[in-house]
């Protein structure tokens, strides 16, 4: 027994010894190393041959053009294309995301059906069935809401709905829709187009010029080109509004300034400028002169926003003086901004003689529409949606029988989310064409999810702030990743179904006749060598050879246009004015002052899953959101950095955590826009609140147009 | 022969344990805390070390700064053992074995959780096999491997000279060999251990970019380097005392003569009074120079309560010069007052090794970054705990059987 | 001990215009798809959240109308005498390539985090998780940078691999590889800043940008004082700022 | 007492014997099995016959080549294997039914042919076949122009990497005998 027992452990011994002579222990320990760089349940990355293919970024609204690069066919990186005019090879953070949105698990993966409280998958035949018999039914009372503002697919869509009997056509509000309302008042037709470029001294008027505000990322690189590093600026920028915002925070002056008194702001200038001696031919003047003399002097300005007179006779003189001075204005978080706050802004150009001049504002044309029966971009930017859902709700409008969502987000992206909501619940039959599984698509019937900007033909058209018409290619450079279609065809598809004649069969014919028609345009050009801003700047602009057109715009060039359409003569729309800007007291009440990212996405994608990472955590900390105010504010209504308080407006409550920050304006709540989604997937959903929510919707007097530009809040 | 008979037969020759039921109760207690602790070394080992309290701005928590501490608080081996068969002081004897144990535990114990706090750890032999000789992570890690071995060598003739192993003639022979060449691994060990005592001090020292850590030096070895050294081996013969005055109280049994653990106590004392010049230098430097050179100021090294100056001061007053009056003076005839200058000297190491380790870190150097809060989680606390349970239960074992203390006998004769 | 500057021909720098940043984070994305990091879901969390490219907002703390902020995107500041590389026990980051960029391999790192301690930057991230994607996500990841297992270290490279690209384009067209042109090769968050507020290229090149950029009176370096002669530069015209880059006493 | 002596040194004898067939026993194992089963042996998806397209007088180059931007195209694609092979042949010899396979699996469903890549460097190893332009392709590569089937793909059952996958320290021996720069960042990524 004793004898085993030693033997066995003489084997062993000699065993032990032997193996280290051996590779077992040394291979092993090295491979089991090994293993760990080729973990099985990490992923490795695609292998294959590499290229880069172009395209336009249409999930941002700065419409960049890109630079996809693709390895063995498949996207991977989104950057920017140094060749398109609205890009110079910079990208926001959301046109980043163009790629890996492709994989967002709130990416709708087939097309749905209502059924009670969930949906359930149905196939696209079953859907256009659907669709052909509920929308047959409801002729005469159909509604659409775009979200694009920059599509021909709206040509599509308003010109089904009006063959369907439209109940209106809608756009969902913004930048654009204010300036169109006030370009309508002022008497001139097109889109006002700022050449940021040849502008030597530019004063915002609380547009949001770098982040928010139309083509910011084209903005952004105009306004860097003529600031070398460490050197003197070659330009002067100016920002008035409520918050030092990421604009303000790299302009040379920031003027505190409310949302609601940027239309003061100006006339106050206007004021310095008239006493100067600034004149004008246009119509209205002389009730101009009067209004502003009227009511518009330093001190009525003093009282009303707390802008001392000297600040605002610099600014003037400045302008006076500047070469090229242009005056932008906007929304401090890109919406919900009155039509007289444009005007007044629009008069100081005219004032200055800015308009049609190279680093001016130039009132752009609209490219030609190619679908008959389409509604034009002005058309449908003259509506009012706002406005239209509140009647909706209120019963004072009758509700469409049927509704049509594009790219849109109402139930999310508008003020008053409370009352938008009843009112969306009262249309019996919504369809959304969602790409992502957003509040607006989880309260419809049926969910025909678009297929996403890589996967599909689309457009982007001279975004609303561009300088210059500009038309750049989505096109497709990879296989729809999910059973989902381009909504053109599948809009086509149903005119045809309905046996209604919208001349196209499929998307991609309508978006190649209107690259057809472009080639009709006199003037256009393909911005390769010559950007449109040279030509602004007198360069003589290059032929364009119509056959390459299409082939140009494959390659990532735009096909561009400068100078404006045909006009009368524009007008000062005083009267407006003078019913809308009132130097009044300043607000007593504690006033919201949002503001809006592109890392936040839009209402439309979400918060892109990458982003979260961008989000400072003043901002958003775990899943709650920051309001920031000012130390004064803070101690006037007794708020503690970190505290936790419910914000009421609009009969709707959110909750916030405060932080301390001294670049807002005593007496503001400044908010982040973009968060408190409900719907989307975990990168989304439940982080921090939508302070958009807590915006009443009032009715701007003069225009008629909707506003919650500032809107009163309760803290408690 | 009962299973109780049996297990009598075990004890050292000539003296008396508790009952059986009762030890097991006892390593019932403690297998539980180690047990909860393996589990938590497991979830860390599964998931990775997200689920611990650390993050990227303490790499390094509670972990380290145990570690460090444990190794200081284990240094009695090496620099006892030095005294004892190089110097040979040898009224030592009488405690050497404990001091050996005791730096078998801390070693081991470190070791543990080295391996735990490395991201990778199937990886850590590349530190032989690709190491950076610059590195004083690279120097701790030969060394605390080296004397671990060293320790395990001393250790085995303590386990041989068990009563019932000591009857295998080779097994008795082979104890007796180890003991004649121990003066060697003495010697060897006193060379490994000074040095990573060193470098772990150096670890930081060399850290030019962290200020509050940072220290000039000689030649390679920045001051911290000598500091370390220092501590550790004025608090190692304070914690041996502590240890075994701790175990005289739990057991009831005398174990050595007051005057050893005084010695110990002399000698500990004495070179924390070295330490202490040589610490209160190095500070007044690291205020006048290093820091103002960072354009750093003192104050600015603290921060609210927990990174406040009252622990500055705790370190270098309430443990430097307390307790080098109570172990150097007369008072050191009193029990009170020689187990309160362990004690402390003991905790001023533990808190040197922490400021080192969390307040280096979350001071911000960056002018526009904040001090940042680091709270250990209960995976940290957890595996914390199970080594601690784990060296209860060697040191527990070791006494029950082996033939520690060569005057429990005699001091305990009725 | 704080060691010497490594000198290389080529010496890759970054000049960031701080007067330029409006803090979009454009740059953070670029950089997190550029270099596969993953889409974090709790990113609140700054202490645990990996971000290579990081934008801080500097701020001259007065009080409203006097306050004034800045935003500062911090990359891998390239050290020329880097803290952290002296420190690794297995020489899994090092500063031993002609460009001076600092080298990190995965593969090798143990993840003891002695590096990250050392870094006064804070530009080393540990990976506390397994990276996790969306699913389907991982067929967008960059074939150009690996994907990092849990319990190493990493951080910015200076989108290296961009440099690699480069030198065989160079090759293939029959330049020079150790002699680009100016813009041949510029990392991710510099090619995609909308407001071009980055600069990047040889700062030893008078035929590079940067080489006269660097020399500007405007120009800084953060936490020069600590001699990590850093190859990233940052440019602005406010005092306040230039002095948030480093700690000064009263005196000074 | 005796009697145990007596075992005690018979066993030591016997002891030593077996710690004998113990340690001989070992590297038997070590040196012989274990570097079998270490790796699992895999085919292609196709049995590619490289001789019969290099006899058709097909260059190399031609389905192995350098990108435009000097990144090496790798393996052709599916695609571009079609050209020759687009339709099924109906052939019935071993060629002949293995291009119909090809066809019928990867040809109509489009699909890629997953290709065991001998060579294949790991993720986060950076290889520019353009600074490797001088060399012979087989200085690395099996010599697989020759095969007409190709060589079995040997798997490290541990590690998950190709056993011809080219280790670290050939790599650098290469560099350092070159005079080429050693540095990480030349090979890693």
């Amino acid at each position: 027994m004793g004898l085993d027992r030693r033997a066995f452990l003489g084997l062993v011994a000699g065993g032990t010894v032997g193996a280290m002579f051996t590779p077992i222990p040394w291979k092993l320990i090295d491979d089991a190393s090994i293993w760990t760089q080729n973990w099985p349940w990490i992923p490795r990355v695609p292998k294959g041959q590499v290229d880069y293919v172009a395209t336009t970024s249409k999930l941002c609204p700065a419409g960049e053009g890109l630079k996809i690069m693709r390895v063995a066919g498949n996207p991977i990186l989104a950057g920017g294309n140094a060749s398109h005019p609205l890009s110079c090879g910079g990208v926001s953070a959301l046109a980043r995301s163009e790629v890996y949105m492709l994989y967002s698990p709130a990416r709708i993966k087939s097309p749905m059906k209502r059924n009670g409280k969930t949906f359930a998958p149905i196939t696209w035949e079953q859907a256009l069935v659907e669709m052909a018999e509920k929308l047959g039914a409801a002729k005469g009372a159909v509604a659409s809401i775009s979200g694009d503002n920059t599509g021909t697919i709206n040509e599509v869509l308003t010109a089904l709905t009006a063959k369907l009997g439209s109940a209106g056509s809608f756009m969902m509000p913004s930048e654009a829709t204010t300036a169109a309302k006030a370009m309508k008042l002022m008497g001139v037709q097109g889109q006002a187009g700022y050449d940021f470029e040849n502008a030597d001294m530019v004063l915002v008027l609380g547009a949001d010029i770098f982040e928010t505000w139309g083509t910011s990322s084209r903005n952004r690189k105009a306004f860097g080109a003529n600031r070398p590093a460490g050197a003197k600026p070659a330009n002067t920028y100016v920002y008035v509004g409520p918050t030092r915002n990421n604009t303000a925070a790299v302009c040379d002056q920031w003027v505190p300034a409310a949302a609601a008194d940027l239309g003061v702001v100006a006339l106050g200038i206007a004021w310095h400028l008239l006493k100067a001696g600034a004149t004008s031919n246009a119509p209205g003047f002389d009730t101009f002169k009067a209004v502003v003399n009227g009511g518009f002097g330093p001190e009525d300005v003093k009282r009303a926003t707390g802008i001392a007179p000297e600040t605002l006779a610099t600014i003037a003189k400045a302008l006076a003086s500047a070469k090229a001075p242009l005056v932008v204005t906007g929304s401090p978080f890109g919406q919900g901004l009155g039509a007289a706050p444009v005007i007044a802004g629009m008069s100081l150009n005219m004032l200055l003689g800015r308009i049609n001049k190279p680093g001016g504002v130039s009132m752009l044309p609209e490219l030609p529409s190619v679908v008959p029966g389409a509604l034009t971009r002005a058309a449908m930017l003259d509506g009012d949606l706002p406005a239209f859902l509140k009647g909706v709700e209120s019963g004072k409008t009758p509700a469409p029988k049927a509704l049509l969502i594009y790219d849109a987000n109402p139930a999310y992206g508008l003020p008053e989310a409370a009352t938008m909501a009843k009112a969306l619940e009262k249309i019996p039959f919504k369809v959304s064409f969602s790409s992502f599984m957003d509040e607006t698509a989880a309260l419809c019937d049926l969910v025909l999810p678009n297929s996403l900007p890589l996967e599909r033909y689309d457009d982007v058209a001279t975004p609303y702030g561009s300088g210059f018409c500009v038309y750049s290619l989505v096109r497709p450079i990879q296989k729809p990743i999910c059973d989902t279609k381009t909504t053109g065809d599948v809009l086509l598809g149903l005119a045809r179904k309905l046996s209604i004649d919208l001349k196209f069969d499929n998307f991609q014919q309508v978006i190649k006749e209107k690259v057809a028609s472009l080639t009709k345009v006199s003037g256009g050009f393909v911005a390769k060598d010559v950007m449109p801003w040279q030509v602004a700047a007198g360069k003589p602009a290059p032929a364009l050879v119509g056959g390459d057109l299409w082939k140009a715009l494959e390659a990532g060039y735009a096909w561009t246009m400068v100078g404006q359409a045909a006009q009368p003569a524009m007008g000062f729309a005083a009267e407006v004015l003078a019913k809308a800007v009132k130097a009044g007291k300043p607000a007593t009440a504690t006033v919201l002052a949002p503001y809006a990212q592109l890392r936040t996405g839009t209402p439309v994608t979400g918060m892109p899953c990458q982003d979260l990472t961008m989000v400072p955590d003043t901002e958003l900390k775990g899943d709650t959101t920051f309001i920031r105010v000012n130390s004064e504010t803070a101690k006037a209504l007794s708020l503690k950095k970190g505290q936790s308080v419910k914000l009421s407006g609009a009969g709707v409550d959110c909750q916030a955590k405060v932080h301390i920050f001294e670049s807002v304006m005593p007496g503001m709540v400044a908010a982040p826009l973009g968060f408190g989604h409900t719907a989307f997937d975990y990168y989304s959903q439940g982080k921090g609140a939508n302070y958009l929510s807590l915006a009443a919707v009032a009715e701007e007097p003069g225009s008629g147009l909707s506003m919650w530009i500032a809107p009163e809040v309760k803290i408690a | 022969m009962s299973i109780i008979e049996i297990e009598k037969t075990w004890y050292p020759e000539g003296v008396e344990r508790c009952s059986l039921g009762k030890f097991m109760k006892w390593l019932g207690v403690l297998g539980v805390v180690a047990l909860y602790g393996f589990f938590a070394m497991l979830v860390c080992f599964a998931y990775g070390l997200g689920v611990t309290g650390l993050d990227n701005y303490f790499g390094f928590g509670l972990w380290i700064t145990f570690d460090l501490a444990v190794i200081a608080l284990g240094a009695g081996a090496f620099f006892t053992g030095l005294l004892r068969y190089i110097i040979r002081i040898d009224e030592l004897k009488n405690i050497i074995n404990l001091t050996v144990i005791k730096g078998f535990i801390c070693y081991s114990g470190a070791m543990l959780i080295l391996s735990l706090d490395v991201g990778q750890p199937i990886r850590s032999w590349f530190g032989y096999w690709h190491p950076n000789v610059h590195s004083m992570l690279t120097e701790v890690i030969f060394c605390i491997t080296c004397y671990l071995m060293v320790l395990i060598i001393e250790y085995v003739p303590l386990v041989l000279e068990q009563k019932q192993i000591n009857k295998i003639p080779f097994l008795h022979n082979l104890a007796h060999q180890m003991h004649v060449v121990m003066p060697l691994f003495a010697g060897i060990g006193a060379f490994l251990s000074t040095f990573h005592q060193g470098s772990l001090g150096g670890m930081y020292g060399v850290m030019f970019a962290r200020p509050y850590a940072f220290r000039d030096g000689f030649f390679i070895w920045p001051w911290t380097f000598f500091l370390f050294v220092l501590s550790a081996i004025a608090s190692g013969p304070c914690m041996t005392v502590l240890i075994c005055g701790f175990m005289e109280k739990v057991t009831g049994r005398k174990l050595t003569t007051y005057r050893v653990k005084s010695l110990m106590c002399k000698i500990g004392g004495t070179m924390l009074l070295i330490y202490t010049v040589f610490k209160y230098l190095d500070t007044w430097a690291w205020i006048n120079d290093i820091l103002p050179r960072a354009g750093l100021t003192f104050d600015q090294m603290f921060y609210g309560l927990i990174y406040g100056k009252w622990l500055f001061f705790c370190e270098l007053v309430l443990c430097l010069i307390v307790p080098v009056i109570c172990l150097l003076t007369p008072l050191r005839k009193k029990p009170f007052f020689m187990y309160t200058g362990a004690i402390l000297a003991c905790a001023g190491v533990v808190i040197n090794r922490y400021v080192f380790t969390v307040q280096a870190l979350a001071q911000p150097v960056l002018p526009f970054t904040k001090w940042e809060m680091y709270a250990p989680n209960w995976a940290e606390w957890a595996t914390s705990l199970m080594v601690i349970a784990y060296g209860f239960i060697i040191m527990s074992l070791s006494y029950r059987y082996l033939p520690i203390f060569p005057q429990e006998v005699g001091l305990n004769k009725k | 001990m704080s060691g010497q500057k490594k000198e290389f021909p080529i010496t890759w720098g970054m000049v960031i215009d701080i007067d330029k940043c409006t803090g979009c984070g454009a740059c953070m994305a670029s950089c997190q798809t550029e270099n596969n990091v993953e889409p974090q879901r709790e990113a609140s969390n700054k202490l645990r959240a990996t971000s290579w490219m990081l934008v801080y907002e500097l701020t001259n703390d007065k009080a409203f109308p006097n306050h004034d902020i800045a935003y500062l995107p911090r990359p891998c500041q390239q050290c020329g005498n880097p803290p952290c590389v002296s420190v690794c026990p297995v020489i899994a980051t090092d500063k031993n390539e002609n460009g001076g960029i600092v080298s990190q391999v995965y593969p090798r790192c143990i993840g003891c985090r002695y590096c990250v301690a050392a870094c006064p930057y804070h530009v080393r991230y540990f990976g506390w998780y397994d990276p996790i994607w969306p699913e389907g996500m991982d067929k967008t990841l960059s074939p150009m940078t690996s994907v990092r297992p849990r319990g190493v270290v990493e951080k910015c490279t200076f989108c290296h691999h961009r440099w690699t690209q480069a030198k065989d384009a160079a090759r293939v067209a029959g330049k020079d590889p150790e002699n680009l042109d100016d813009g041949a090769y510029v990392t991710s968050c510099v090619q995609n800043c909308p407001s071009g507020a980055l600069a990047f290229g040889d700062i030893k090149n008078p035929k590079h940008k940067v080489h006269e950029l660097v020399k500007s009176p405007y120009a800084f370096r953060l936490l020069e004082r600590l001699g990590t002669e850093t190859q990233v530069y940052y440019i602005s015209r406010r005092e306040w700022v230039r002095k948030l880059g480093d700690n000064y006493l009263k005196s000074e | 007492m005796e009697e145990k002596r007596s075992n005690s040194a018979g066993g030591v004898g016997g002891m030593a014997l077996f710690a004998l067939i113990g340690f001989v026993g070992a590297l038997v194992v070590g040196w012989g099995i274990f570097p079998k089963m270490l790796y699992s042996q895999k085919t292609q998806p196709i049995r590619f016959s490289h001789t019969v397209h290099s006899q058709l007088g097909i260059e190399c180059e031609q389905c192995h080549h350098l990108g435009p931007d000097g990144r090496f195209a790798g393996l052709p694609s599916t695609e571009s294997c079609a050209e020759c092979h687009g339709e099924e042949t109906g052939d019935t010899s071993a060629n002949g039914k293995e291009i119909d396979k090809f066809v019928k699996d990867y040809v109509k469903t489009g699909r890629q042919v997953p290709w065991l890549v001998y060579q294949y460097q790991p993720d986060n190893v950076f290889f520019s076949h353009a600074a490797h332009k001088g060399f012979e392709c087989t200085k690395c590569h099996l010599d697989v122009a020759k095969t007409d089937t190709p060589p079995p793909y040997y798997e490290n059952r541990l590690s998950g990497y190709s056993k011809d996958t080219m280790k670290m320290w050939e790599c650098e021996r290469c560099h350092a005998s070159m005079g080429t720069s050693n540095a990480c960042f030349v090979c890693h990524k």
